[in-house]
């Protein structure tokens, strides 16, 4: 049996009262009540003080590059399909530098889950405007306030038909614990989009200003009904609906590959005799 | 020995099917024993313009392209009036009769009466391979190969038809001396060397974007990826290409990324994440005339030091420079090895003009080769297990992430030995010692520059990459005609070892070095290690490959 | 002249106001007549860890970084711990007397009694005031400008208070001495000069993606961006702010990209864009230690061979290397100005240390300084405007879109004169040849390397941008203890001019450069460049400055 | 009055029968309608087939790197807000490289026009599936047919609130023209994403394939309703509506600058005087 302990305890190097303290918690336990064992999972994350969580949990990690955790991500699922792939960074990382690479994931449908820590603001840089920040809000770097509209991811994401969006809040643990199971089990590409407050730099933001607006899609709603999904997924303000906003079945993409019905590319051989056939066809 | 060559140009539009009947007639010379040298250019579109598909056969070894043609097969009229300069004094122009050219070796060849336009091209062929005396059976199987069976039915006739007016001419050509019983030799251009290379030393995936000259390369891991068992994921951009395979080689996957300069301008970053995270990965710079987009389809070796360079911060690495086809293959698997023993970045240089330069070699018995096996067995792993830890030869105890109980934890931060980031500032030094270390492994590791020719000749020639054919030729046509003259072929060009390769220099009397660049390279990267200065260069950037008698021009020169 | 300096060290956690109190106490001195020099270290985190704030005064100017510390100040107990060992044996250690240290110069401060915790930092330097002897009105004004009115009304009583503490304690401390009328001097750290110097000489644009340690540029930017006109963009990533930075200034707005070595990986293709279609722009790397992730808030000297083959396909550029806060504001100014009059892509390698590091400066007299105006006056232009013409210089006529009839065609392939692609491969050479002459016009205005000392002097320091102050130093302290020791120090890196200093080299009995990196660049470009070898190195890679301790150090070693 | 002649006649290097031929020629005849002279238009594009086309009429033209037309022509823009700007490129260029500055440019809402020659497919680098590519389009890079789902860039552009989403088809020219001229008129980002078949290597999404199923959008459409929007958008298949699809009339980025309330940058010299004063404030 798994428990919290095999996922290990470690110093943080975040502040005092982060977001990030229970996304950690509601992560870890979201593995632990999968059943899952640290060896089995493979984190990817970019750079940021998202990007630090898989340091602070034990599971193989590929702690990559600013932006860049979604392809490093595909490349670890294609080689080893067997691994139960978590791509985790912040807002920044995953929806600013790393914008393309998160169309692209969706477009593929790879069976990964990406967790974002959206703190609507650049933690590690110290607090410039991150794409999802809101109009307005105002920085060291923004003193006039944001000019952009915000990227909302889960309208992205449900406009391209992603496999699984989501979207989650770190002061709702038990909520925000299944949620993550639910991405995880999810045979395809899921979004988790997880609010959580950034204590030193968004000041907008906060606990409290989610708690406020953060309301549970009810069980009856149909997260398969994608116009229904559409308008739930531009929802924001005064109420901002938490849950599996849309899903569905499409196969995800390393069904596709030949070369991977015959198990993880990691465990095959070179068939040395096929290529001296081929090589022939050169003669 | 016979050592002729004839050059065969066909030329014409893109669209005309220049490359199909190019390569139909190259296959053919090959399987007729002779060796061939196939040199193409072509512009940045899709139909028009004008494309040369030249091909130099021969009874010995070709190694270069030549610039004078002795068999000019024109496609359209723009092609005459282009080429017909170059064509040797007792050259042929074969090209459609009604153009009716008064060139005094002009075959004009009715081929209305032959077929619809499109299968001008076979005629052409037909009419070639009468002159050059080809066994009108072996093109006929190469068609039937090439074009698939239905395709090659109609051909067929219409090359027979060129077979048979030629014959009823009276063209006189002193041909190439007939080979009885050739032996079997492959044909193969630099880009599918590279990526058969890459298959046998076990490569299982490749992710690439699109850009000329490299998609040559991942288009043959295509072509083979069923057969093979290989992923080849076409990428959103080249960042994500090579994130990928870096994701990929980690978990396991033997990993390769194609790209031009521009495309792999934009994998610099991850380079340098390979090289911390100690991830193998093969990377193939095809190169192309820069800078920015500059020439799209045309050829130069201008990312030496660019390469040797890319990536911030400070890390071993090695790069190959292939000067043919066999190198292509043996070099792209020596990157493999390496990139696997030494856990980084490993680069081999190609470009434009080798990737499309198909040429025969001597089959390669791959089933006798090795590839290779990633990771340790974990079962051997000491706990706890420490990813980087730090050893004598920097190599650290790799294992592939989910097949065993050990955490593998790969960081671009610096880190502790676990593999987790640190702050700590006592360790810093002691990780990049580390990684610096297999760099000695690396120089351990050096194939030296091959030397052609004798010691203290009056001239050395200085080379790397595709330059390699003409150079030797030249060398060799010098030495033969009464000055001494020798190569020195960098096939690997870093790490660089003074030691394999200083003497030479210091005993020739005059070091020429030939390269397809601008400001001379290999030059200025030999004056960095050795101090040795190259004072005369031969260099082209034009575009266009270095000849034989581009050299020998440039020498006369002054 | 008393040429002491006293070294005073604040250290705490992150988020307990260390800089603003360093900054205030660092004003404080300038304002009282003291040269000072600042080193600051941090985490990558934002709260807690260990942090300092280091500051260097005397009445001399100070030029470097001092490793033994005079003045302790401990905003926590871990601050006494890490640098108790550094303390000099009449140092003292400033901290909450609640501590209850044993060490023999501690000086406890009943902190408890001035106010909250978040006053303590204030309270520290009003002891540290009075321990210097500073005039306390200085520093009561500073409080008031640092902090703004409201939130100095509180400090100012406690920094009182802390005077007055002090003033009733007999501590011996030998101050420096007091200067009356002091002239009044600037205090400055490295970006904020690169980026008034930028504004100074034109900018108009820049866009950037936030990453340490380059961000303060464009903060700075930010910061007098409404009074000063200028537009400063957050790009989506690197890649889109340096081609921001190309379309602005193609269109007429002088352009600017800060980064560092990750994001200027990313920016690599775009920097040949800049050369091939002749477009200005200034790339600032604030240089930290690699490979990627690497010590995200440490300073390295890594990338200056990276910087230097940046860009697929060969172009000229230069590339500086600033060594004090006056070289950072007037080479950055220089890069402005080579940027427009060559058209491309200029350099300025910074780093983490200088970028932090306050230092006073005589007062800049901007408003006698020139600033560039883009472009050519369209009247004085002949028809057919060709962007690309080829000139003897290389320098073509440069027009701004819109601003006349003439159409100002720009390319990033091979273009023709008139800017339009071309195939035409006889333009190829003359193009690239016309681009590589404008090399020799900025060969032609190289700011040589500032030699100090005696020549042929004992030993020779090569260094390059940031570790200037220590070399100066050490040199200076060798040779006044009868070593005769010298330093050459380039601020602008490239290109290099043998004639320049070689003769330097030679004549020296020992040559040894200095820099912060394990692979000793400079070291390799100079070889490169001159054949000299320099065979003795001192190298620093533990993310911290070289100091002129660190260098005496390895010069006993061996 | 300015007239197709004063836009020139250049010789191409597409292919005979392209759709990238009457894209031309619309986008002259709207300029000349707009009675738009050559120096006050500048284009930027990236690299492709599509990319060439500034080389092919007379006006400034920036022609930069594969998918990063869109940066190039904000920061030109930015510069001088004078000049008309037209960013264009192909499918491949500015949804696949570029994808990342799609998304910023939409967030920014910055007055350029965006025209994209979506030919689904990569022309210029021989026939490659590209972002809009159909899902099972079979090439020689991809034997098995597309694994992805297509990039529909009109539903992520109207799920992110963007300026101005129109599409046009290459043969229908009055359509088409009318189109550009009024993205050329919002004042905002403005894409227009234009169906251009490829007789090279799209031997499915052909003229004819097109033709029978574009249907302009009824002149009853209301573009400012977004929920529609979202309909329309998402169409694809029998039938595959052009026009308008989407509209609102948030102000334009480059109105946000202080610097550039006092007209062009280019034109605005340094105040040293100010900078005196600033300089002043370190002492
Ligand atoms: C290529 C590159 N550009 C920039 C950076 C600097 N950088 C590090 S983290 C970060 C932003 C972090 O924001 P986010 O992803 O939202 O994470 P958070 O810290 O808010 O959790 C940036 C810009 C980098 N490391 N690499
Ligand atoms: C960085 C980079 N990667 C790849 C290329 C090669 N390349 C040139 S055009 C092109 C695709 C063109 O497709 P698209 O943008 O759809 O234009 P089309 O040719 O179809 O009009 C590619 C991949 C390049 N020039 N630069
Ligand atoms: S800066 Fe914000 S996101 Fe980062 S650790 Fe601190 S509170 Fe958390
Ligand atoms: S390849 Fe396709 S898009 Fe390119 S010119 Fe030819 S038909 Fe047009
Ligand atoms: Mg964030
Ligand atoms: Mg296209």
């Amino acid at each position: 049996m798994v428990t919290l302990k095999d996922y290990g305890e470690y110093k943080t190097a975040w502040c005092p009262g982060c977001g990030n303290f229970p996304l950690l918690r509601a992560l870890k336990l979201a593995l632990v009540k999968k059943g899952l064992e640290p060896h089995q999972i493979l984190i990817v994350s970019g750079i940021g003080q998202a990007a630090k969580t898989p340091h602070y949990l034990n599971a193989n990690v590929f702690n990559g590059l600013h932006g860049r955790s979604l392809p490093v991500a595909l490349g670890a699922k294609l080689a080893n399909p067997n691994l139960i792939v978590i791509a985790e960074s912040g807002d920044g990382c995953m929806y600013g530098e790393g914008g393309n690479h998160f169309l692209g994931a969706i477009r593929r449908n790879i069976d990964i889950t990406v967790i974002v820590h959206n703190n609507q603001v650049y933690g590690l840089t110290k607090g410039q405007a991150s794409p999802t920040s809101e109009e307005g809000f105002v920085t060291k770097a923004q003193p006039d306030g944001v000019f952009e509209t915000p990227f909302n991811p889960l309208a992205i994401a449900v406009a391209m038909h992603a496999g699984f969006v989501a979207r989650g809040f770190v002061g709702m643990e038990d909520h925000l614990v299944e949620t993550i199971v639910q991405g995880i089990d999810h045979p395809g590409f899921s979004l988790i989009d997880i609010l959580q407050p950034c204590v030193s730099f968004n000041r907008v933001n906060t606990f409290k200003w989610y708690r406020e607006r953060c309301i549970p899609l009810p069980s009856s709603y149909d997260p398969y009904d994608w116009e229904k999904a559409m308008k739930v997924a531009v929802q924001w303000g005064k109420e901002i609906p938490i849950g599996v906003i849309y899903k569905n079945d499409r196969p995800s993409y390393e069904k596709h590959f030949s070369a991977l019905k015959k198990g993880p590319l990691v465990r095959q051989k070179v068939d040395l005799s096929k290529l001296k056939k081929i090589m022939e066809t050169y003669a | 020995m016979d050592n002729r060559c004839i050059n065969i140009l066909i030329g014409g539009e893109a669209g005309q099917g220049l490359q199909t009947i190019g390569f139909i007639f190259s296959k053919g010379l090959v399987r007729s024993g002779y060796s061939i040298h196939v040199h193409q250019t072509y512009e940045s579109r899709v139909r028009g313009g004008h494309n040369t598909y030249s091909i130099r056969a021969g009874v010995q070894k070709v190694l270069a392209p030549q610039e004078e043609i002795d068999l000019l097969i024109a496609l359209n009229e723009e092609t005459i009036d282009r080429h017909k300069e170059d064509l040797s004094s007792k050259g042929f122009i074969i090209g459609n009769a009604d153009l009716n050219r008064k060139e005094k070796n002009w075959i004009g060849v009715p081929f209305k009466t032959f077929g619809d336009e499109i299968y001008w091209n076979t005629a052409a062929i037909g009419v070639a391979g009468g002159l050059l005396g080809l066994d009108r059976r072996i093109l006929n199987k190469v068609l039937g190969e090439v074009l698939g069976e239905e395709k090659a039915l109609k051909n067929l006739s219409v090359l027979e038809a060129g077979y048979q007016w030629l014959a009823s001419q009276s063209f006189k050509w002193d041909p190439l001396p007939f080979i009885s019983n050739p032996s079997p030799r492959f044909l193969m251009n630099g880009h599918e060397a590279v990526a058969l290379g890459a298959i046998s030393s076990g490569l299982k995936f490749c992710a690439f974007y699109p850009m000329s000259p490299s998609t040559s390369i991942a288009q043959t891991l295509i072509d083979w990826s069923r057969e093979m068992d290989v992923v080849v994921v076409q990428a959103e951009d080249e960042i994500a290409a090579i994130n990928m395979a870096i994701g990929a080689s980690y978990a396991g996957a033997p990993s390769m990324v194609p790209t031009s300069g521009g495309g792999f301008a934009l994998m610099v970053e991850a380079v340098s994440l390979a090289a911390i995270s100690e991830t193998p990965v093969v990377i193939v710079i095809a190169q192309r005339p820069g800078p920015a987009t500059g020439l799209a389809t045309r050829t130069e070796q201008g990312e030496l030091l660019f390469v040797l360079h890319a990536g911030h911060g400070e890390f071993p690495r090695a790069i190959f420079a292939p000067g043919s086809i066999e190198e292509c293959f043996y070099l792209t698997r020596k990157a493999f090895e390496l990139s696997e023993k030494y856990q980084g970045p490993m680069f081999i240089l190609t470009d434009h003009f080798i990737a499309d330069s198909y040429r025969d070699i001597e089959p390669i018995p791959v089933e006798t080769l090795s590839s290779i096996r990633p990771g340790l067995d974990p079962n051997e792993i000491e706990s706890p297990y420490l990813r980087y830890r730090i050893t004598e030869s920097g190599i650290s105890p790799r294992l592939l992430p989910g097949l065993s109980k050990h955490l593998v934890v790969a960081d671009s931060h610096e880190h502790t030995e676990d593999g987790h980031m640190t702050e700590n500032l006592s360790i810093r030094p002691k990780m990049v010692d580390k990684r610096l270390r297999k760099g000695q492994g690396l120089r351990s590791e050096v194939i030296p520059p091959t030397f052609i020719g004798e010691p203290e000749s009056e001239i050395l020639f200085v080379c790397w990459g595709s330059s390699r054919g003409s150079v030797e030729e030249v060398a060799t046509l010098l030495s033969s005609s009464g000055t001494k003259a020798s190569m020195l072929h960098f096939s690997q060009v870093w790490p660089m070892i003074p030691e394999q390769f200083l003497h030479y220099l210091e005993e020739a009397k005059q070091v020429i070095s030939v390269e397809s660049n601008a400001t001379g390279q290999i030059a200025h990267l030999i004056r960095r290690e050795t101090g040795f200065l190259i004072k005369k260069r031969i260099l082209r950037y034009d575009g266009l490959p270095i000849t034989p008698q581009y050299i020998m021009r440039h020498l006369k020169e002054r």
